[in-house]
């Protein structure tokens, strides 16, 4: 049932873009969170190399996956549950450059968590990102139930749950895929596989190829896409979220692709996979594959990549110089909000 | 006022605030045709619709990650997990997820929703269908936990416990649901969480208790009053946040207390209570704290003679309130 | 890739057990075995209605998945994690109308718990049946280990795990059959699907047809075979256990059958189930029919039948008896092998 | 004897353990090629080979229950949890399951099992990586817990628990890993299971902790005898079973008595010391019982500042000490 949809490329040549309905602007904001995305995360390891801040954990190869998927959705009214490698995702949906260094650094100004949670622990019930966690999957359920008060309320908005394929193997994933093929939910389910779990490798996670071939076991489409191939990400999702708020119900989507980093700056992957693996995907690299198409579909001529890349740099150094000077929070705030409170104090 | 069981409070506890509020529903296994294996939901189904009185698969992780879905997004889940003995497997979501929300994001996000857990012991449920498991919970800061006695806080608990906008865990004990009948005020009266009731005055011993053993502990202090011992019964009604206030007070007065559980002794709810009274109230302690748990195994056999030999009863408690009473 | 094999019936006609290498005696004792689960647990019922015992879990209705499959496994050697239906099973691996009576009046002579469990919690290390508790789900992961201890001490044992389709919803399910398809373990996950969950049916419990579509997401083959014909049953079993043991690994067996009582004596199947449906099953009674088979066959006669009858109607009075006789544990027995203790006392 | 840091010790009992028992074997998330996240198994994979040091899937209730299996079928597994706040998916498999095995057999059943989990904060871990889980699963009868503080406790306990019968969770302290060197008798010593130890004698006060509260409970009592105060230390090392009677001995023997944990309070393991004491040693006393635990929060911030004002350390114990001491 899974279908496959590794070709998709082949489709659309230059204008790739316009035929998915895409404006040059759409296309090139696309490209712009993607680089912001990397230089944010890019600028994080350097910090923490020089031991300013203690934890980096990266969306660096993945970005394709999580901003073309994104992207097919409607910020502000659709809902995203991400994982702590989204930046792509929650960029898109409104989080910005400065949140993410307040993060970094633990500010208590993060719009995040107050400084509470390890960077990458996204969440904004302004910006519709369901917080999340550590522990894996449980995203996923919180998801489907994001989208059974959507049905419920009959509205149409579509929630999306990222995921690694390791956390495939969670209980949970299971469980709130069933929940939402019985319901027929408006979730996209998105496995962002990037054939490692720390060190565990796709071969002892699961004895399958594709996650996406599980979405038959409950009732719903399973789709295979190049996840370092952002316009082929976009136009899965897009059918997806198309489908879902036709009320047919959830989709799983597995994005094949990969990180560049170690797990994280706790990480040494050294000690589990080639250097020469990652040299072979970081030929792949999802924002040099699409920025050479842009390039060659006329759109991004030189002075425009030349005013994203300043654009670009100029946040990461307002965010870096901001959330480095930017308060801790006190003692004072270890005891609030363990419930509700009317106003943050 | 009307009288009325511990189940009967609870199913009209639930109609009343669906009827209320349209955000309430209800998940968990065979709550909506079957109206719940103790009919707690019977006729909901017919009257509330299957948006709202929702069959989940056999899946406890997913009807409380669900319901903490909805709660995200507007919604006021009622939770039901079939028999407290099968929340484990919904521990993750429960403690890591739910109690964490409104920490972990400094008050962004808060679950306005409630899991309900039959629990307690004395109905020949063995080992899986007679657990206690409220201590577990406890110990977590981020959730509240409920553990009603009788019809009306049954019911004012389970209204306070619905619009409350944190998660709430509501435990309703087997064995009271058909045994324990009282009053129920009519209207919309909400018993606030956090609040234990003094429910017999008393000079000479303090008897702290909450669930089925609220009503062993009244028993209690009719048989001793007799013995010319007057005992005051104090009723935890919401285990987590504890009334501190109110176990002081009590101790305070007495000078003497016996905590009794159901629940295994180690770490439990009456070692807390005794730590408290340790901490607050060491110098007006005429003997020491003593308590009445359930023994220290896994879990109540299916047997009739164990079972029994597992529950506190009347005469178990009597015995250490005697002891108690003549240090 | 689940394999459909409800079409088994029509071949070898009435020799068909021989032809799947079952003697006369075997199939007789297949049939027996079913006879006895069904006898027990009638009077079971009897006696529970009489108010001399506080509950019953029945078999009744799949004994032919029951016994069909244990029949495929070679007792002693090999392993079940049964679940509570599962009579059949455990009879078949050693277990006595006795022992069932012993756990059904919670005798302190019960051999699965001395009286601590409810009926149907079967367990004994020395027949190889893995203690069940009654938390749906958890025998399966379980059985996993179970296979993977076969798998390091390089035996060829293999391990059946039982299960309701309810019970397929849980994350451990999936996990089990995660692990099990990862290691190539020799596991059978056996899905008795009698369309209900206690009051939930299929369509509430999960989006599609067949549970064994499932198996194709682990990288195992998944069947659906008819619960209610044992011979079928038998057949699909042999084929897995013959696979498990050459080391190829698991297999998903569902087996479509009928609960014919309400789910507990404590349930009332009327609030949401139809007489009509519960007739039209029992028209299949998958003892009925293999009697008809067998006599058709030449090999159920007459005197065979009364001597099988007399036995089992023997057995299930002696057992009555002795159980109901037997002494309760004491409240001495309250404390006892929270630990491992060298000795019963 | 040789000195060693904590993981040390743990990976050289884990390696003795499986080169004198072919039944041993490890399971858990990353411990194979990547020698576990800390490097608790590194090495192992290549020494004893993959059907004894597993990779497995990222599912928790996945390693427990599959070796609950293997302990059913004659083998000896180790199941390492990769953070203890990963451990609540494999609750139901811990608690209802294998902390039931032998009781609800009446002992046909045995698991000979161990559990590892690191645990404990200071690390930068923040809520997720930083958690206390000792009360909950030593709230739990049927499991034994163990909690060493120094390193050849952690090698002596960890072979323990690899040889006992029973399941047994083994919590290691993260902060520990590499903080805490010691002297580790060579050979093969096996720690008892269930037994207390006075790792420091004195006559005005007793501390009583375990993990890294250990060290910081000895740094305390060094400054204490600054100020002319004696302070007994008692290392629990097993919370279940928890060693009574040297709780009982040191608070006769002192009259005065702090517990000290991370985790946090309500029903924690340090209101079951002082219900213990409380019941036994009432008479004794000569103050209440203190304790210095975890604030009553949901989990340790990340930012430094917050997870400071966490921590109990040196500084807060000392204070209480000496609050205590002046009573
Ligand atoms: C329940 C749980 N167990 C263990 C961990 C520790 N852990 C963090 S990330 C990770 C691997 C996740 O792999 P995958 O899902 O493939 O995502 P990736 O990091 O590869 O993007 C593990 C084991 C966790 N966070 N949660
Ligand atoms: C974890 C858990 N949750 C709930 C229950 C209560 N319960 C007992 S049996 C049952 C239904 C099981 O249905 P299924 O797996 O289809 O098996 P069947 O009884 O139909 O054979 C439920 C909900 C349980 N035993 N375990
Ligand atoms: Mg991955
Ligand atoms: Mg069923």
């Amino acid at each position: 049932m899974a279908l496959k949809t590794t070709e998709v490329e082949a489709k659309g040549g230059r204008s790739r873009h316009r035929s998915l309905g895409l404006s040059d602007e759409q296309a090139l904001r696309i490209y712009e969170v993607m680089r912001l995305a990397r230089a944010v995360d890019e600028r994080m390891w350097l910090i923490n190399r020089q031991g300013r801040a203690p934890f980096v954990i990266s969306c660096q190869g993945q970005e394709g996956a999580q901003v073309g998927i994104a992207a097919a959705l409607r910020p502000g009214s659709d809902w995203v549950a991400p994982y702590y490698r989204d930046a792509g995702v929650v960029l898109w949906f409104g989080m910005t450059a400065r949140d993410q260094m307040l993060s970094f650094f633990a500010r208590r100004e993060d719009p995040n968590s107050g400084g509470r949670q390890m960077p990458g622990h996204f969440g904004s019930r302004r910006l519709h990102i369901v917080t999340g966690g550590s522990p894996v999957a449980t995203q996923l359920l919180h998801a489907a139930g994001v989208a059974l008060a959507s049905k419920q309320r009959k509205e149409d908005a579509v929630t999306a749950a990222f995921f690694g394929e390791g956390a495939a193997s969670q209980g949970d994933t299971h469980e709130a895929m069933n929940f939402a093929g019985i319901h027929k939910l408006a979730v996209l389910f998105v496995c962002e596989n990037n054939g490692y779990a720390i060190s565990v490798p796709q071969s002892q996670q699961m004895a399958i190829q594709n996650v996406a071939d599980r979405a038959a076991g409950y009732g719903f489409p399973g789709v295979v896409v190049d996840g370092n191939d952002v316009l082929a990400c976009y136009e899965v999702a897009r059918q997806a979220v198309e489908r879902a708020r036709r009320g047919e119900g959830p989709t799983l989507i597995e994005a094949k692709t990969y990180r560049f980093t170690a797990h994280s700056s706790d990480d040494d992957d050294k000690r589990y996979r080639q250097a020469e693996e990652v040299a072979i995907w970081r030929q792949k690299d999802p924002i040099q594959r699409y920025a050479t198409y842009l390039r060659e579909a006329g759109t991004l001529l030189d002075p425009v990549e030349q005013e994203i890349t300043e654009r670009v740099n100029q946040q990461v150094e307002d965010a870096t110089d901001y959330a480095e000077q930017a308060p801790d929070p006190t003692a004072d705030d270890l005891t609030t909000f363990v419930f509700k409170q009317e106003l943050k104090p | 006022m009307a009288v009325k069981t511990v189940i009967e409070a609870i199913r009209d506890g639930m109609d009343e605030e669906m009827a209320r509020d349209e955000s309430v529903f209800l998940i968990g296994e065979d709550v909506g045709n079957r109206g719940g294996v103790f009919l707690a939901s019977d006729g909901l189904y017919k009257k509330y619709g299957e948006l709202r009185v929702i069959d989940s698969p056999l899946a406890e992780s997913c009807i409380v990650g669900v319901a903490i879905g909805a709660a995200v997004n507007g919604m006021r889940p009622i939770a039901e997990i079939q028999f407290a003995d099968f929340i484990a497997p919904a521990m993750n979501q429960i403690i890591e997820e739910a109690a964490r929300f409104s920490y972990r994001t400094a008050g962004d996000f808060n679950l306005p929703m409630v899991i309900r857990a039959p629990w307690g012991g004395g109905v020949h449920g063995a080992l899986y269908h007679s657990q206690s498991i409220e201590a577990m919970f406890a110990h977590v800061p981020g959730l509240k936990v409920v553990a009603p006695g009788t019809p009306a806080d049954a019911k004012g608990l389970l209204k306070a416990a619905i619009r409350d906008p944190d998660p709430v865990l509501y435990l309703e004990h087997k064995r009271t649901y058909r045994l324990v009948k009282g009053e129920v005020p009519d209207g919309d009266g909400v018993v606030p969480i956090g609040k234990a009731d003094v429910k017999r005055d008393g000079k000479d011993l303090s008897l702290i208790a909450y669930g089925l053993m609220l009503t062993y502990c009244l028993e209690v202090a009719e048989k001793l009053a007799a013995d010319g011992i007057s005992a005051e019964v104090l009723d935890l009604r919401t285990i987590r946040p504890i009334d501190r206030a109110a176990i002081i007070a009590t101790a305070r007065k007495t000078g003497k207390v016996l905590v009794v559980h159901e629940d295994t002794p180690f770490a439990g709810v009456a070692a807390e209570v005794m730590a408290i009274i340790m901490e607050n109230a060491f110098d007006a302690l005429d003997a020491p704290v003593m308590r009445v748990t359930g023994p220290d195994v896994p879990a109540m056999p299916f047997n009739h003679v164990l079972e029994e030999a597992f529950m506190p009863n009347p005469e178990k408690i009597l015995a250490k309130a005697r002891e108690l009473a003549a240090v």
